[in-house]
């Protein structure tokens, strides 16, 4: 699977983007993030609290409890601030 | 109608386009947001807009078609800049023409509220103090929640 | 500023000078009114709007320099005509910086809110059935009453 | 005192302005609209109903009941239409 980082959370882990093998225990975004939280300092420190981090699947919003599905791609950023 | 990029864009041309292709809507409201010059007493030395290509605009033709459905609008457009930019630079264009103002007030705030906090978008503000990510503000999720209510 | 005449105007270039004399403002929020192209399903040959001379100016002043005191802006324009006017023409340019957006918009909906009920000018109607005097909306009113409760 | 009229308020008088002497007796702007009401019978139509009659003294909106005080002009029209 494909994840993309942005902004704060980009800097943190020092990655825009990164394709992993996804085990099939990660059920959701938030298992995911927790998931990938293991990979490095940088993930720890980008996924150490959930409320601050906004996922998308596929290019659309997600909650942390939506279902990976078929996703092919997920992001993971801090709150947007567009406009 | 909706573009993304680092290009500035000439907000006149812009209306002008969309007033003479708005066919019977005798208004038209418009939002453009600028770069401030100062972010809590300190000057800002640049202002780069991060953003999720693709995802950037899809989610903007999502709330520009829930405008168009919600307000009645004749026509709209929404012109967001990413990259780096100096202070009094344009970010943001918003434009919707409607048959009457009330609604063109409406949808024009609704876009703009809603481009705030759900488009992927990010800044960072560099001051001579260093560079910072903009927080989102809970001003901005407030705005959200009267569009919310009203849905 | 404030301009009453029976002179088209240019939105873009208004818009592009109150945008380059706002200072620090971040947000720029414009209204356009157009005359209609129909009404009550009949087309509009023409609107003709007729003022009180002097009385126009002063009153539009007032109005503007009370939603700059309001919601601080840093800039503001009022261009309205007078006079015979085709369908589509534009009647009516209002133009707001504030250094927020929230501001910007409540005072362009104020200013316009004013302009429609509180301002001396009256709009004559023509159609193929005749011509007659655009009555005061009960919305109008409904309208204005929002901005005296959060005075 | 000059009077102006406009929109239909002047069509129905069939002037846009008079100058008139005023008598003492009248002492506010509605006082004034039914005092001018007897000049013609575009007058008696333009104000035959004060509830859609808008009034203005020296370029400042006014209600029915406000005195005339010092006010030089005063102005008759419907209900105002802008924007």
């Amino acid at each position: 699977m494909k994840i993309l980082y942005f902004s704060s959370v980009r800097e943190a882990i020092g990655l825009a983007e990164e394709e992993v093998e996804v085990p099939g225990h990660v059920r959701t975004a938030g298992d995911l993030a927790r998931w990938l939280s293991g990979r490095s300092e940088g993930h720890a420190r980008a996924f150490a609290d959930l409320a601050h981090v906004r996922a998308a699947f596929d290019m659309a919003l997600c909650e942390m409890d939506t279902p990976l599905g078929t996703a092919r791609e997920a992001a993971f950023f801090p709150p947007m601030t567009g406009g | 109608m909706i573009r993304v990029g680092p290009e500035d864009f000439d907000p006149g041309r812009e209306l002008a386009a969309l007033e003479a292709d708005g066919g019977e809507a005798g208004a038209l409201v418009s939002f453009l947001g600028t770069v401030r010059v100062r972010s809590e007493g300190a000057p800002i030395l640049s202002l780069t807009i991060e953003h999720y290509p693709g995802m950037t605009e899809r989610a903007l033709a999502a709330m520009e078609r829930e405008a168009t459905r919600r307000f009645g609008l004749t026509g709209s457009l929404i012109l967001h800049r990413v990259g780096r930019l100096k202070p009094g630079a344009r970010i943001v264009l918003v434009g919707v023409r409607a048959p009457h103002r009330a609604a063109a007030f409406e949808a024009c705030a609704f876009l703009t509220d809603f481009l705030k906090s759900r488009a992927p978008f990010w800044k960072k503000e560099e001051t001579p103090g260093g560079a910072r990510w903009v927080g989102a503000k809970a001003s901005d999720e407030a705005a959200l929640a009267r569009w919310e209510r009203g849905a």
